[in-house]
């Protein structure tokens, strides 16, 4: 069924009685050409873009609760690609790229709005940070301008740059970065993907690999035996737990990551905004709610639920540029479980064993990587060979010594 | 005007009349209301617009659940958008209005919506406005955006203040109704510290708004008693007006206390609210249970609510929301509604009971039936009615009060993913699985719904938490009270209806949950992320379970099998300025002062944030217009001459013991065993994974003692690498650390004339034949005074850097100013000291910024393989040793009057310039006044190897493109025959 | 969330600074033959598991000890908290 | 004997005093201050040596009220040790002379801030400012704690209303401001 503007008032003048499920329940099959472990942004990314780019047939994603249902339907809904290294940033301004044709190309209104995001720089250290990397995403054909305290004023007149203990001295802007409408993303990929003959089964839950001479054929789960020519594996913070069925372990620490939404405001935020000085950043949801976060708490959590004084280490950051918002309501609190890598970039390689094939690492960057992540996992997948934005995402980058870190933090994932 | 709908009794203040104004006319109400009994003893019933259809709204509820009545409270700077007027303690001149209105609230222009309901039903939104794509932002969602949000933020700075503050206690009970003072009461007599809270400003629960007697007395009476009594006891501490707003890890609580929300304004240097973090040993969730309504059509119009908030309205605040009153019930309590008003002389139009047995009343009539649909614009004045036996009929009423049973309040039971379980005689959930760790649960909030029960659990519990603490409590006899069982037969929704709301803020309807589960969103979490149900400010305490009832139907589960969603901190909506408290404005982080800082002050310094330090930036002169100006006069005159630096921020850091020096070896990559005492040494030191971590020196002060130095932004996180070293990697090594950062204000004093200039404040010989360049020692300064120097230098001038204990630092620095005056000493800032550090060629926070490596710095010989290091290992792989990786050089432009900007990037001279065909990038710039030209220092693709290269230098982002020569980083006296003179 | 310190009783976790797996305890021989590999697992891999988790909690704000906390990483309850110190000396660390 | 005059830590040439009616809060610039660590191999002659000096080794989370030396536990095996500066300027060379080899020992004077919080409020301001169970400390617990930000020791003193809060001394200003508001905040 193709949704548009005309179908809903059709359907309102008839009753809505003409709406079928956006995608099916099926029974799973005995044996997949691929089988997607992990049914949040990613997975379903990957299933779509299988079926629709790669000409994939057959495909399975394998879900252990209700799709989206992970870090897809849990975080701060912000898209942008303004990344420094050369590892990093065609990869995200890739994904940024499939974001601003996503809706048309998979018929659902994830609500992607390129409201724009905007780095705020309280340095001169910090300015040159942020030159070098507006210059590399400029060098990367993405978009980057730096503002004057001036041109941020006008956007946001009461930002607090003056008479701050870290006043506000310009700020790095990508007017293409901006936000989406999160659950969205999932459900549009799932019924692009179902509708695409993709088997989408929930409350499915992996219990283990079948691998035979260094090969994997297939998985257990909690509905049977699944046999497939391919395994990815995309289950951002559950990667460790699944991947020790496989004997591996990984360069990673599931960690969790508290985000934020206030009570529904009048409109406020036209973009998004990162404060430089602490750990807080803010959008405004098309509802009304400030959505806001900042850092993790810190310790590995499989969790999905988090601390005080992470909370209130985010409302301070908040008061520091946005004292206007004292009064504004904190409506509810949730945590989600980043899948923190050693370098805080991504893996998006084969592993040692033939047919298993693994995505994530994605820390707290995983939500806006969700095309490229799918788009690139899915070339490997169908083609065996990594996308070309998609290189450097590989797993022996640790042991040879060519880690991606945007941060400078090392290997303590926690400070990514 | 009057308080029409006033009635007798009550537990307001009579005597005390309070002037408030909504929607700019102006009422009275009585000490004791809440802004909601206000409005409905005035009449007033129509009090806000929903969320989506601008539907009108009135109150539902009589406590923090209100999802309706939701107003703009004060104004200017203190405005309160979607403060529930529920809640809302009534003050003299109290400002209130109504918001999420286009026009006035009767006129409400997007009340179009409503008409247009049948086109913007459950995710219409995410099946059209998708052509033409740029569309979107331009148009479609600015309307979406401007139509949504509820209240608005004045945007002007919160003029309150918030405070944090910290509470211990054995036991914290939270809830302050029959369950809750009985809990307290038992831990209270037992001597245990207890904390008493609940979010309302009269402790008593439901017993204020109930008839029931206990023992002799009445349920208020008996409340306001045992209050009393606690309040006489030490160990108990009573705190009204707290909210407990989660159950985080280990027994902590946050709660926030309203401390001047009741006031016009708070008083002179207090808290608007305090976010107390209370650390329990042991609690007792007491928090009740909250009445939920039936879904039938129209069923949310001004004037229906819930019966108890109904009957809460006229027995504590003594109104009544009309003088012509409905009942719809499923269960025995919606009667007690009914007798209550009755009681108070209101007019019952009848109780219409959905269970065939209902029971019967003399005064007024009982009906089998539904109530089926309702009118009234503004408010309800009919109701339309289905009876049992099938015939239809109208009733005449401004009020109906509703009951569709009880929810026990597990809210907080949830806050560690417990969930609750089905009670088939409640109908309704009830706490269950994993609790929080050291919760018990009494009172309705545990199912047990009646006054004696929750007195019962309530002592049950509090003995059997302190039991758990070893603190033994005796349980005592009990007044009787009410004890009736609960008789209720689940009632849901009425047959047949479609626009009848379940979640009444955000307008999800019974149709929306019906259109979710025919589009597939079926998982309790799907129903809820489409259609909105639960999202709105009560997080779904009104609305959850009529949406749930509705799915299992559809679904052909049972509701336990459906689920619930995850009720998350916090309980209610929480300001965001009572979680940052004080840590705002200049208060967000401390500030550091160096110990020179007034004296530069008094110079009339320009200061500039250096973490947490306030570092002089630069010390502007008259005449000066610029900050160049200024800064290429301290760097020249202390070329020059001398110049004089507070460089106090530089971590220290005592090291001591038998293997201080085999310690140094461990966390430095370069050797130190041999360093002899007297000497100073550059230490680099690498993470684990072979990457700089920070630089700085060592001095050897003794054979078993040294000082290292680390930069400012370091010091901490270097500390705690050193910790773990000693710690867990070499735990019998003899070696003791301790920070001593701010123990020794140390000045850099450099230039030619810097000896001459300290052998006037220095006891000892320095020159250079006894104090060479890398010498440290104690010394004695102006006669005596304890003081430390070391001959290094940061800007490759002769230099030497002379620490004293920070209280003379003040001193310090007028003495050296003062015998300094006869070499022109100058003082310079970071900007001088980073000009100068740029023309020696150091690396500092822009190079050393996490990803470069020794080699990167050209330093990498200097990691020693002859020894264990750390990082030595990991720096051996392969990809810190490729060809091509960068080097650090220095960068010229070619014109001298060109820019070399820090963050552009190094392309050849000739070849394209993308991504694919960067060479590296210039990391720190700045005017070299001794060179008269721009210089930086950079990273380039093998860099060392080209050495005279012409290449450009781009910043697209600053509009900079750059022919500039790649030199060495070493722009001044790179041979350092100054810094040994 | 409270860490009972085996010196000072119970202490709120804010008072920490956390860095991982207590593993990073059993630093390699940078001597041996395998020494490359060692350290790229040690300083790298991770179990990570969901559940009992020992790891490496400093007191930041306190007395600056290194602590080894067993933690579970699914319901935050912990059960053993020790001095790195003590736990590196039983490992074999005090040579 | 030098002619440079010490400035207290709030940058004043007398300590500071501010007087409400419920608490009054001094800066206290009289003391002199030194860390002891005990040498590995040595500890049992480290602990006779402040014994000697404090009449008993604080134990974790003690402090050792004693004249004119006291002495509070700040780590294993690690104190800091306070004397009147106007008779133990040179503390940290009195203290290395008493414990030679068995103790490095560091100077620690111009390390801190010191305040003395006194009056019938003092639980009260100090439950807005740290987390220390105030009210069921004892006289001579110290603990180390955070007071906006700040690594903070909070020592209960012999008197009732009585503690003594040492800070880092370049945030002087900051600790002496969260004092005072918190001060107003409690009146």
């Amino acid at each position: 069924m193709r949704y548009s503007g005309l179908k809903v008032i059709k359907e309102a003048l008839t009753g809505h009685k003409g709406w079928t499920p956006a995608w099916r329940d099926p029974e799973p099959q005995s044996h997949y050409d691929i089988v997607i472990i992990g049914g949040g942004g990613h997975g379903l990314a990957t299933a779509y873009y299988l079926a629709k780019e790669f000409g994939q047939k057959r495909i399975a994603v394998l879900e252990k609760g209700w799709i989206g249902g992970g870090n897809v339907g849990r975080n701060t809904t912000i898209i942008r690609s303004n990344y420094l290294l050369d590892g990093n940033e065609p990869f995200y301004e890739f994904s940024l790229k499939l974001w601003e044709g996503l809706e048309q190309d998979f018929n659902y209104n994830a609500m992607i709005s390129q409201r724009g995001i905007l780095n705020l720089i309280h340095s001169d250290a910090q300015r040159d940070a942020f030159t070098r990397r507006g210059n590399a995403m400029i060098l990367n054909g993405a978009d980057a301008e730096m503002l004057t305290v001036r041109q941020i004023k006008e956007r946001y007149p009461y930002l607090k740059t003056d008479d701050a203990r870290f006043p506000i001295k310009g700020g790095l802007a990508q007017h293409r970065g901006g936000t989406v409408r999160h659950d969205a993303v999932a459900w549009g990929y799932a019924r692009g993907a179902d509708s695409r003959g993709v088997d989408i089964i929930q409350n499915c839950e992996v219990t283990g690999f079948r691998i035979e001479n260094g090969t994997c054929l297939g998985v257990e789960t909690s509905r049977g035996f699944i046999g497939a020519g391919k395994i990815g594996c995309a289950v951002a913070g559950s990667s460790s737990r699944l991947m020790s069925k496989a004997d591996m372990r990984l360069p990673m620490e599931s960690h969790v990551l508290q985000a934020f939404v206030s009570e529904g405001l009048k409109p406020v935020m036209p973009g998004v905004v990162t404060f430089g000085a602490g750990h807080f950043y803010c959008s405004q949801s098309d509802k009304g709610g400030l959505v806001f976060g900042g850092d993790l708490d810190g310790y590995n959590s499989y969790a999905q639920r988090g601390n005080l004084p992470t909370v209130e280490d985010v409302c301070e950051g908040g008061m520091a540029i946005f004292p206007a918002f004292g009064r504004a309501r904190l409506l509810r609190m949730w945590g989600g479980i980043m899948d923190m890598s050693m370098d805080g970039s991504p893996i998006i390689d084969k592993t040692h064993i033939d047919g298993l094939y693994f995505n994530g690492g994605w820390c707290y960057g995983g939500f806006k990587a969700t095309p490229a992540s799918g788009y690139c996992f899915a070339h490997l997948l169908a083609k065996d060979a990594p996308h070309p934005t998609a290189t450097a995402y590989r797993f022996d980058r640790f042991e040879k010594g060519y880690m991606i870190d945007e941060k400078g933090m090392g290997n303590q994932p926690n400070l990514h | 005007m009057t308080q029409i709908n006033r009635l007798s009794g009550g537990q307001i203040d009579r005597d005390t009349t309070l002037q408030f104004t909504f929607d700019g006319k102006t009422y009275t109400g009585q000490q004791g209301d809440t802004l909601a009994s206000a409005l409905l003893a005035n009449g007033v019933r129509l009090m806000g617009r929903s969320f989506k259809y601008h539907r009108p709204r009135g109150v539902l509820t009589a406590g923090s659940e209100e999802p309706n009545a939701l107003v703009e409270l004060r104004g200017g700077a203190r405005k309160e958008p979607n403060t529930r007027a529920t809640t809302v303690e009534l003050y003299d001149g109290l400002l209130a209005n109504s918001q999420n209105r286009l026009g006035s609230l009767r006129f409400d222009l997007l009340a179009i919506n409503d008409r247009l309901s049948n086109f913007l039903t459950a995710g219409f939104y995410y099946k059209t406005f998708m052509w033409p794509a740029a569309f979107w932002e331009k148009l479609y969602e600015p309307i979406i955006r401007k139509a949504a949000g509820l209240g608005s933020l004045s945007l002007k700075e919160d003029p309150d203040v918030y405070d944090k503050g910290f509470l211990h206690c054995d036991l914290m009970i939270i809830g302050a109704g029959p369950a809750g003072l009985s809990a307290a009461l038992t831990a209270g007599r037992a001597g245990a510290q207890v904390i008493l809270a609940d979010e309302d400003f009269r402790l008593g629960g439901r017993l204020n708004s109930e008839t029931f007697a206990v023992g002799d007395q009445t349920g208020a009476d008996w409340a306001t008693a045992t209050l009393a009594e606690l309040s006489s006891l030490p160990n108990v501490r009573i705190m009204p007006r707290t909210t407990v707003i989660g159950a985080f890890d280990h027994g902590i609580y946050g709660a926030v206390e309203r401390v001047s929300d009741h006031l016009h304004t708070p008083k002179d240097g207090k808290p608007r609210q305090i976010l107390w973090r209370i650390y329990t040993k042991r609690t007792v969730l007491a928090a009740g249970a909250i009445e939920r309504p039936i879904a039938f059509e129209n069923n949310d119009r001004p004037g229906i609510m819930l019966a108890s908030a109904l009957r809460t309205y006229a027995n504590r605040f003594a109104v009544s929301a009309d003088k012509r009153v409905a009942i719809f019930t499923n269960n025995d309590d919606g009667h007690r509604t009914a007798a209550d008003l009755y009681a108070k002389g209101v007019k019952i139009a009848a109780v219409v009971d959905s269970r065939p047995d209902a029971p019967r009343q003399e005064n007024y009539e009982v009906l089998s039936g539904e109530v089926i649909n309702t009118k009234g614009r503004l408010g309800l004045t009919f109701a339309d009615l289905r009876l049992a036996d099938g015939s239809t009929r109208t009733l005449e009423c401004g009020a109906l009060g509703v009951s569709g049973g009880w929810n026990p309040n597990v809210h907080m039971t949830c806050h560690q993913r417990g969930r609750p379980t089905w009670n088939n005689d409640l109908a309704a959930f009830v706490p269950g699985g994993t609790l929080p760790p050291g919760m018990t649960v009494a009172g309705a909030a545990n199912g047990e719904m009646s006054t004696h029960g929750a007195l019962v659990s309530g002592q049950a519990g509090s003995v059997a938490a302190l039991h758990d603490i070893g603190i033994k409590a005796k349980a005592s006899d009990l007044p009787q009270a009410e004890d009736a069982p609960v008789s209720i037969t689940p009632f849901w929704y009425v047959q047949g209806c479609s626009r009848a709301w379940l979640d009444q803020q955000n307008d999800v309807t019974v149709k929306d949950v019906k259109l979710s589960h025919q589009e597939g969103f079926r998982s309790v979490e799907h129903l809820k992320r489409y259609t909105t149900l639960g999202m709105a400010t009560d997080q779904g305490k009104t609305s959850n379970m009529g949406g749930l009832a509705i799915m299992a139907e559809l679904a052909g589960k049972t509701i336990p099998e459906v689920g619930t969603t995850i009720f998350r901190p916090p309980y209610t909506p929480t300001a965001i300025g009572a979680f940052a408290g004080r840590h705002r404005g200049m208060d967000f982080h401390p500030t550091r002062l160096t110990p020179s800082h007034t004296w530069a002050e008094e110079q009339g310094a320009v200061f500039v944030e250096v973490g947490n330090w306030m570092r002089a930036q630069w010390f502007p002169r008259a005449g000066e217009t610029t900050w160049r100006e200024s800064v290429d006069r301290e760097v020249l005159a202390t070329r020059g001459s001398v110049g004089v630096c507070d460089v106090t921020t530089l971590g220290k850091v005592d090291v001591q013991g038998a293997d201080a020096a085999d310690f140094l070896n461990k966390i430095y990559c370069n050797g130190f065993a041999k360093l002899p005492v007297g000497k100073t040494r550059y230490g680099l030191m690498l993470r684990e994974d072979g990457i700089a971590m920070d630089d700085g020196t060592a001095a050897r002060l003794a054979e078993d003692h040294f000082v290292v130095t680390t930069t400012t932004a370091n010091a901490l996180p270097v500390y705690r690498h050193m910790e773990f070293v000693r710690q867990c990697l070499f735990p019998d090594m003899d070696v003791q650390l301790i920070s001593t950062t701010e123990a020794w204000a140390q000045y850099a004093v450099a230039g030619p004339n810097s000896r001459k200039l300290l052998e006037n404040i220095v006891d000892q010989d320095i020159s250079n034949d006894a104090f060479p360049f890398m010498a440290c020692a104690n010394i004695t300064i102006c006669g005596g005074l304890r003081a430390r120097l070391f001959r290094i230098s940061f800007s490759g001038e002769l230099a030497f850097e002379i620490a004293v204990p920070t209280a003379y630092g003040d001193a310090l620095i007028r003495k050296i100013m003062e015998v300094g005056a006869a070499f022109d000493v100058t003082p310079y800032g970071t900007e001088a000291l980073g000009v100068m550090r740029i023309e020696k060629g150091h690396a500092a926070g822009n190079e050393l910024n996490g990803t470069t490596s020794a080699q990167n710095l050209g330093m990498g010989r200097m990691v020693s393989k002859k020894k264990d290091s750390i990082g030595s290992i990991l720096s051996e792989r392969e990809g810190l040793n490729a060809p091509g990786d960068l080097r650090q050089v220095g960068i010229k432009p070619v014109d001298p009057t060109d820019p070399v900007p820090a963050g552009a990037h190094l392309m050849t001279a000739d070849g394209p310039v993308d991504a694919a065909h960067d060479q590296g990038y210039a990391t720190s710039a700045c005017f070299s006044p001794v060179l008269g030209h721009a210089i930086a220092l950079g990273f380039l693709k093998d860099g060392d190897q080209r050495i005279g290269e012409k290449m450009r230098l781009v910043s697209p982002l600053t509009g900079v493109d750059v022919a500039v020569e790649i030199v060495s980083a070493h722009f001044v006296d790179p041979e350092g025959d100054r810094l040994r003179a | 969330m409270i860490i009972d310190h085996p010196l000072l009783g119970p202490r709120d976790s804010a008072e920490f600074t956390y860095m991982g797996d207590a593993k990073l305890i059993d630093r390699p021989d940078w001597q041996a033959a395998t020494a490359a590999q060692d350290f790229y697992e040690y300083a790298y891999l991770r179990d990570n598991p969901a559940g009992w988790h020992e790891e490496l909690w400093f007191h930041e704000a306190g007395d600056r000890s290194w602590l080894v906390v067993t933690r579970n990483t699914l319901t935050h309850e912990i059960s053993k908290v020790e001095l790195a110190r003590d736990v590196a000396r039983r490992r074999g660390r005090s040579t | 004997m030098h002619d440079l005059q010490p400035v207290t830590a709030l940058g004043g040439t007398s300590p500071q005093v501010d007087t409400f009616d419920h608490i009054t809060i001094s800066e206290n610039d009289g003391l002199a201050l030194a860390s002891v660590a005990a040498r590995r191999g040595h500890e049992k002659a480290c602990h006779a040596g402040l014994k000697k000096l404090l009449g008993a080794v604080p134990g974790p989370g003690r402090c050792q009220l004693h004249d004119p030396e006291a002495g509070f536990w700040i780590g294993p095996d690690q104190w800091i040790i306070g004397a009147p500066r106007q008779t133990h300027e040179l503390l940290a060379d009195h203290l290395k002379d008493l414990l030679g080899d068995s103790a490095s020992v560091t100077e620690q004077t111009g390390a801190w801030v010191t305040f003395d919080v006194i009056g019938p409020a003092m639980p009260d301001l100090c439950e807005r400012l740290c987390a220390v169970p105030i009210r069921q400390m004892v006289a001579g617990d110290a603990q180390r704690t955070v007071i906006h930000q700040l690594g903070c020791f909070v020592i209960r003193r012999q008197a009732d209303d009585h503690i003594r809060i040492l800070g880092p001394r370049a945030s002087a200003g900051t600790l002496h401001h969260a004092l005072i508001l918190a001060a107003k905040s409690t009146a």
